[in-house]
């Protein structure tokens, strides 16, 4: 039985990535044909494997298996192995990635078609999938941490995808580099649980958590930290990389420079996740330190809301629904510092479904208009695209939380969490969530009705062609929209309230919200029930339809003058905050791009006066200074030894006051 | 006595061949050249077998302790010979494309080889200071090699008073320890330190000086400033000699001086290594974004790395049994960064033909459309030195930042990762000039085929070495059990 | 009374002297390698001086070794000088700028 | 023998001055000598003028070396580089015809910064060197005497055990001469004379290059 689970394993990992070899290495030989049978082969061999191994653990409830493959290196005391743990967290992450990817590889038959890069586009995503999958069954750190850099890599190679474009390759270098911040924190806390645990498995640093607790670390002078804490807020600055929190979310809009589903799904229901998988995982530590959840909660709420409310602004489709991802998945980082680690993986689950519709029904009115995105030259679809009109009415339905659809069991019982944790984020997280329903029920019936209600503003001859897309793309739609109404139904009680995640998930006695909420719980329809007997949710998605409708059916001028009314704050969220001006000065721009974006950020008059046009100056200035300090002359060369050399003598030497050992 | 020859046998046979090489290379005519690189590879290769077979198993001293052989001599010889095996294959192609091809170039490259293997194995400062002036030398006139070139010898000129000051600096140093412990001996050093702690600031008077010069040898901030105009005004073959093996070099006489001599003085290099590891990490990284020159992009680069490598130094815990691992690290370090340096100028190299040096970041555009191969091994360089996994260069900078956090100095590993991501996007730039930019010219590459397999093979190795970094990592610690 | 300090004072002045010489000489190279050789001149003092005062020969060894390297190192300084002079038609310090930043 | 190195110095003269006194005298005059030679070598604007106060400053500190003991290496400082590094010096002085004219221009505006850091470095290093905590590690001060040869004991532990430094001093000057060699010996271009072996060697390929050309449109 154990042996057969091994290889099971070794199949799911190995079968993609055979796929990818072939097809990368291959691809030549084996032709288009030849590529995408391999690869879909390679990934439906991983799905089916996948679903097996989901039976064995959740149906005939086996016992979480640990074991290692291969030993990579030996170095002393610190060695490194190819294992996996298999327990229900990661079954159930394995079959979403793996049933995601094959969806995607499917529908990439049909979408890439025409395209040159057709054998490389299904190398990628193969390899994906195997890093998606090495990272979500990693028995250690270092696994976690190869399959984290390698989805990194891949998306960063799928962004960049049409590297003809500029915009794709100014998006991938940005997502390159910002996860390469949360990396490196990552990388950080990996080190941390070295030095800390001696051991970087699983199952020694979960067991050795509870003595470390109460542990301190000096940082710097005299800040004292607890080692948990340390450890824990390094390993989600990693998530808040990948997952795109609040201010490492930057990449994520742009991300969306690559080819439309594929990217789209990868970034919105698969790749993304990794940082609240990684976080999930590691509750036995996280569960340790309150300074640690309260930081996650409060970055996961700031994303949610003001993620969401830049999502009101924008006029491009997809940007619309990547601003509504940031905020989705701030919600889920939210209920994990609440503790409600199975919370966030179902809404995780359910939002795949949901933002997967969304996004196809955005790629679907997107070859309707033919390569249009902006909204304000939509309006009106309803007539011409019906099944895309339905399945983005149900996407948005599910999106906004509506009683019955599967985003309102994940949703509602986050906020509730929250409203039950007792830690000092809790108060701010809470209202930041509930004003984000508004703010998410706004936006998305912007979105709706733009695009498919009310005046029709496209140009003539883009209105002669519009027609309802083939059915190689309403059918996904239309798959996709019966899970985005109904698995929240059956998976609410089983994953929330029951034993699912028995043993992968760790809870303390005082943070366990889930168990609180459980014992107020009677079936999905009492939670339907109850959220119009006290319906304060529902009032406020209520408003934010209401809203919508207003403004965007009613009085469509209203907006406008609005903006007009309330410049300083409209101009602060078309800039998004200024975060893409701030990191671009920072990290991406370098010393070159330095004096342009100066000038725009005066120009936009956006900051002016804060910290950042100051930063900004400053490190303009000081490259400048330190770049002509090599002067290409000797004299100053031979001057700037001497000056360091006396430097370091009176630092040292005379500092240690050698005039007090005189004889 | 015969003992005692039998254990410089490495550097006698050296040379030897060095000697019978500049005879030989005086009577042959110029277009069978060749042979003299031929042998001179023999050379090499000779001595690297002589070093593998007598490879030290305890420390042994031998001339009146002036010369040690212990598994850190062993080991860093060894590495410089490998090295220095891929260094003049790749200038032979160089110098025959550009028409410069001459047999002082290798004589002087032998002896510079055998001057790094003196310093490697020195038991006094004076054996330190020959070694050193040895290696210097030839380099000097190495840089100066192109006669034609007004930046050759602008570079060279610059590089040998610079480095005459730097030796005239350590040599001071030397002085004073000389003066105050009486000996010259890295051992009694050590001793008279120990037994003497109350002379302390005098001691560290002397440290100073003898640390600028090491910072200067390595390439470290504020005593680096003859590295990016040498780098650049020098022939590439010569540029990539230097940034290599010379650096592996000046990190086993770094341990010579901070471990042999200066154990019981840690704290007071440990505070100098700090300042200047914050600053070449700083100043490398920043500058080199600004750069449009690749030769002086990796120079700033190397700048950086160098930072990294005293880490790894830093890390080291004076006499605690956890001490070795640092300098076992920083060994890795080094020699990693040396396999990766010249693969590096290897592709400028690659790249060039008579009359055009492909030192300009614009002449990497559009590679992969050109020569896909080549710019994925191109890109395995780039990413390997900025540290992206799997590649050998992120297992260098995790060893380095593992034991710098366990050395309790955590603070410093998160400025290294901070500049280690600025530094990244340099990097990251020629990996996109070459895969998303437009060909400026459509000239395909023109070499041979055996510098591209072994090109290739560079980028292999960096590749393999990624993937499993446990054997390296396990020689560097067993060596550095000192 | 002659004592240590009286050298080592001589040498450091000495050293001092030649340091500055290289970053105050803006004009003319070969007065650089003159420089140098007044520094190994001052670290020589330092040596002859501990060798004396502590009547150990070592010190007058290592002298000897710095004589014969800096014999060395000046001819090579000068044949790069040479080298220098037929490239630029020039040995002046601030001509060699062609590289920086 | 002893009589025959009596000095006349008048009885007077020995009252004030004995023996040590003598030797700081003597110190302090060739280390003035020196210190102003070397000031000479970084401020005379003209190179030659410069290469002859080093050779004075050689001079003078030859002799303070004499004071110290060590014969052999004072005279070695002369012999050797008074008599052929400083020639050498003055050689390729004279060799590059180097314009004075241009040399001699602003010189003086650079002159108080360095003159300050140099007058920084002198406190900061003298401070340390001057407190005299740097002590001899003898009780007392030993002379050898005039009946020890200086030149025997430096041999002899100089061919003993500095064997290994002293086979590397030998590879270095071998560096030298090959880096002096390649470094400015050249064929010279402008010479007429011949070489046989490339008069014979020479192939058709050599010297006739076939062009194909379009024939011109009329």
């Amino acid at each position: 039985m154990f042996n057969d689970l091994q290889t099971l394993c070794l199949v799911i990992v190995l079968a993609p990535l055979a796929g990818a070899l072939l097809a990368g290495l291959g691809g030549g030989i084996l032709g288009r044909a030849g590529a995408h049978t391999v690869t879909i082969l390679g990934v439906l061999v991983a799905t089916i494997c996948s679903f097996v191994v989901f039976k064995q653990v959740i149906v005939d409830g086996m016992p979480p298996a640990d074991f290692t493959v291969y030993e990579w290196l030996s170095s002393g005391n610190f060695s490194l192995q190819v294992g996996f743990l298999i327990d229900p967290l990661t079954v159930t992450m394995m079959s979403v990635v793996t049933f995601v990817s094959l969806m995607i590889h499917v529908y990439t038959i049909g979408y890439m078609h025409d395209d040159p890069g057709y054998t490389r586009f299904f190398s990628y995503i193969s390899l994906f999938t195997f890093a998606m999958l090495m990272l979500v069954m990693a028995n250690n750190f270092m696994q976690l941490f190869f399959g984290w850099e390698a989805v990194g890599v891949v998306s960063y190679l799928l962004i960049g995808f049409w590297y003809q474009r500029e915009s794709a390759i100014f998006a991938n270098l940005k997502a390159f580099l910002v996860n390469r911040v949360g990396d490196f924190g990552f990388l950080i806390g990996i080190a941390a649980v070295l030095m800390y645990f001696n051991s970087l498995d699983y199952a020694d640093v979960f067991a050795g958590a509870p003595d470390l607790a109460g542990q301190q670390i000096t940082l710097y002078g005299t800040e004292v930290w607890s080692v948990m804490t340390f450890i824990c807020i390094c390993l989600f600055i990693g998530a808040m990389g990948k997952s795109a929190q609040v201010p490492l979310h930057v990449w994520l809009p742009d991300s969306m420079e690559g080819p439309t589903p594929i990217s789209a799904l990868i970034h919105a229901a698969t790749m993304v996740t990794a940082g609240i998988f990684m976080v999930a995982r590691m509750s036995p530590l996280f569960e340790f330190s309150e300074t640690a959840l309260n930081f996650v909660m409060f970055i996961g709420a700031v994303t949610a809301l003001f993620m969401g409310l830049l999502g009101l602004v924008q006029n491009d489709i997809k940007r619309v629904i990547a601003y509504s991802t940031l905020s989705q998945l701030g919600y889920m980082t939210v209920a994990l510092g609440a503790s409600a680690y199975a919370a966030a993986i179902f809404h995780l689950a359910t939002h795949a479904f949901f933002k997967a519709l969304l996004f196809l029904a955005a790629g679907s009115v997107i070859i309707g208009m033919h390569h249009e995105q902006d909204m304000r030259k939509m309006g009106g679809l309803y007539r011409y695209m019906p099944v895309t009109w339905i399945c983005c009415f149900l996407g948005t339905l599910a999106l906004i939380g509506f009683p019955g659809t599967s985003g309102f069991f994940s949703k509602d019982m986050i906020i509730e969490a929250v409203h039950l944790s007792t830690l000092p984020a809790a108060g701010f997280a809470y209202w930041s969530l509930v004003i984000g329903v508004i703010v998410t029920a706004l936006y998305s019936f912007r979105l709706f009705f733009m695009t498919f209600h009310g005046s029709e503003r496209m140009d003539r001859d883009t209105w002669e062609h519009i027609h309802e897309s083939p059915a190689v793309v309403w059918v996904p739609l239309c798959a996709l929209a019966i899970p985005s109404i109904f698995i929240g139904l059956f998976l609410v009680g089983p994953m929330l309230f029951e034993n699912y995640f028995a043993g992968s998930i760790l809870v303390q006695e005082q943070h366990n919200v889930l168990a609180t909420l459980g014992e107020d719980y009677h079936g999905p329809w009492g939670l339907i029930v109850h959220s119009f007997t006290s319906p304060m949710i529902l009032l406020c998605m209520a408003t934010g339809i209401f809203l919508a409708w207003i403004g965007y059916l009613k009085q469509p001028d209203l907006p406008g003058k609005l903006a007009g009314w309330l410049k300083w704050p409209y101009r602060v969220l078309v800039n998004k905050y200024g975060f893409d001006a701030f990191n671009q000065i920072i990290f991406a721009g370098g010393a070159r791009k330095l004096g342009a974006l100066l000038w725009q950020i005066g120009d936009v008059k956006l900051i002016d006066g804060l910290v950042v046009n100051g930063t900004a100056l400053t490190v303009r200035w000081f490259s400048g200074v330190i770049r002509h300090l090599q002067t290409g002359y000797l004299y100053h060369y031979a001057f700037a030894m001497i000056i360091g050399l006396v430097f370091l003598l009176v630092f040292f030497v005379h500092r240690i006051g050698f005039a007090g050992l005189t004889p | 006595m015969l003992i005692e020859l039998q254990m410089i046998l490495p550097e006698i046979v050296l040379m030897s061949m060095a000697c019978a090489l500049l005879v030989f290379d005086a009577f042959i005519p110029s277009e069978r050249r060749h042979l003299t690189y031929l042998l001179a590879q023999l050379a090499l290769l000779v001595t690297a077998v002589l070093v593998v077979a007598s490879f030290p198993q305890i420390t042994e001293y031998a001339f009146n302790r002036t010369f040690v052989d212990d598994p850190m001599s062993g080991a860093v010889k060894a590495f410089i010979l490998v090295i220095t095996l891929f260094i003049f294959f790749y200038s032979h192609d160089y110098l025959k494309e550009h028409g410069i091809l001459k047999g002082e170039y290798f004589v002087l490259g032998l002896f510079a080889v055998l001057g790094m293997m003196i310093m490697a194995s020195a038991g006094s400062l004076l054996t330190i200071y020959l070694g050193l002036e040895l290696l210097s030398l030839c380099l000097y006139a190495m840089v100066a090699m192109h006669r034609d070139s007004p930046p050759a010898s602008e570079a060279a000129m610059k590089y040998f008073v610079l480095g005459a000051l730097a030796s005239g600096l350590l040599l001071y140093g030397i002085s004073i320890i000389y003066g105050i412990s009486g000996t010259l001996d890295l051992q009694e050093i050590n001793n008279y330190i120990l037994y003497n702690s109350e002379r302390l600031p005098m001691l560290v008077y002397g440290l100073v000086f003898i640390i600028v010069a090491i910072a200067f040898k390595l390439g470290a901030v504020p005593f680096h400033m003859w590295i990016p105009d040498v780098y650049q005004g020098a022939p590439t073959s010569v540029t990539l000699f230097i940034s290599s093996a010379p650096k592996i070099a000046a990190f086993a006489m770094t341990i010579r001086f901070v471990n042999d001599a200066f154990m019981h003085l840690t704290p007071e290099w440990q505070g100098i290594l700090i300042i200047l590891s914050i600053l070449s990490m700083a100043m490398g990284n920043i500058i080199a974004i600004a750069q449009s020159n690749i030769k002086r992009m990796l120079a700033y680069s190397t700048i950086a790395h160098i930072g990294f490598l005293l880490l790894g130094i830093i890390s080291s815990q004076s006499v605690s049994a956890t001490g070795v691992t640092g300098f076992a690290d920083a060994l890795f370090y080094v020699v990693t960064y040396a396999l990766m340096s010249i693969g590096a100028f290897g592709f400028v190299i690659l790249m060039g033909r008579k009359g055009h040096e492909a030192d300009e970041l614009d002449d990497y555009k559009g590679l992969a459309d050109k020569n896909p191969w080549f710019a994925l091994i191109m890109l395995i360089f780039m990413f390997s030195l900025a540290g992206v996994p799997p590649f050998v260069g992120f297992w260098a900078k995790w060893f380095v930042l593992k034991e710098i956090v366990a050395t309790g100095l955590a603070p410093l590993a998160v400025i290294a990762v901070v500049f280690s991501i600025i530094g990244a996007y340099y990097y990251l730039r020629v990996v996109k000039l070459m895969y998303f930019d437009k060909p400026v010219s459509m000239t395909a590459i023109k070499a041979t085929q055996t510098m591209r397999a072994v090109i290739s093979l560079n980028g292999l190795a960096i590749l393999l070495l990624g993937v499993s970094p446990g054997l390296l990592m396990t020689f560097c610690i067993e060596v550095m059990k000192l | 009374m002659l004592t240590l300090t009286h050298i080592l004072l001589l040498a450091t002045a000495l050293f001092c002297i030649s340091v500055a010489g290289i970053f105050i000489n803006r004009k003319n190279v070969i007065v650089l390698l003159m420089c140098i050789e007044l520094m190994l001149l001052a670290v020589n003092m330092n040596f002859i001086a501990f060798s004396h005062f502590n009547q150990d020969i070592t010190g007058q060894v290592f002298v000897f070794f710095i004589l014969t390297v800096a014999a060395a190192e000046s001819a090579i300084g000068l044949a790069i000088l040479v080298v220098l002079f037929r490239n630029h038609d020039s040995i002046n310090v601030e001509d060699m700028g062609s590289m920086k930043g | 023998m002893e009589s025959d190195r009596v000095i006349v110095v008048p009885r007077c003269l020995l009252r004030i001055i004995n023996k040590k006194m003598f030797e700081l005298i003597v110190f302090y005059i060739f280390a003035a000598l020196l210190l102003t030679s070397a000031v000479m070598v970084i401020t005379m604007r003209n190179p030659v003028h410069a290469a002859l106060s080093l050779i004075l400053a050689f001079f003078s500190s030859a002799a303070i070396w004499l004071l110290l003991e060590a014969e052999f290496l004072a005279i070695v400082l002369v012999l050797v580089y008074v008599g052929a590094v400083m020639v050498l010096f003055l050689f390729v002085i004279m060799m590059l015809d180097i314009n004075l004219a241009k040399i001699r221009e602003g010189f003086i505006r650079f002159l108080p910064v360095g003159f300050l850091v140099a007058l920084v470095m002198v406190i900061v290093m003298g401070s340390i060197v001057g407190s005299g905590i740097i002590e001899p590690l003898l009780e007392e001060r030993v002379y050898y005497g005039p009946g020890f040869s200086n030149t025997q004991h430096l041999g002899q532990t100089l061919y003993t055990d500095y064997l290994y430094p002293f086979e590397i001093a030998g590879a270095i000057l071998l560096v030298a001469i090959i880096a002096a060699i390649s470094l400015t010996m050249r064929a010279r271009r402008d010479t007429k004379a011949q070489d046989p072996n490339r008069q014979v060697a020479v192939k058709r390929s050599d010297r006739v290059r076939l062009v194909s050309m379009k024939t011109e449109d009329r």
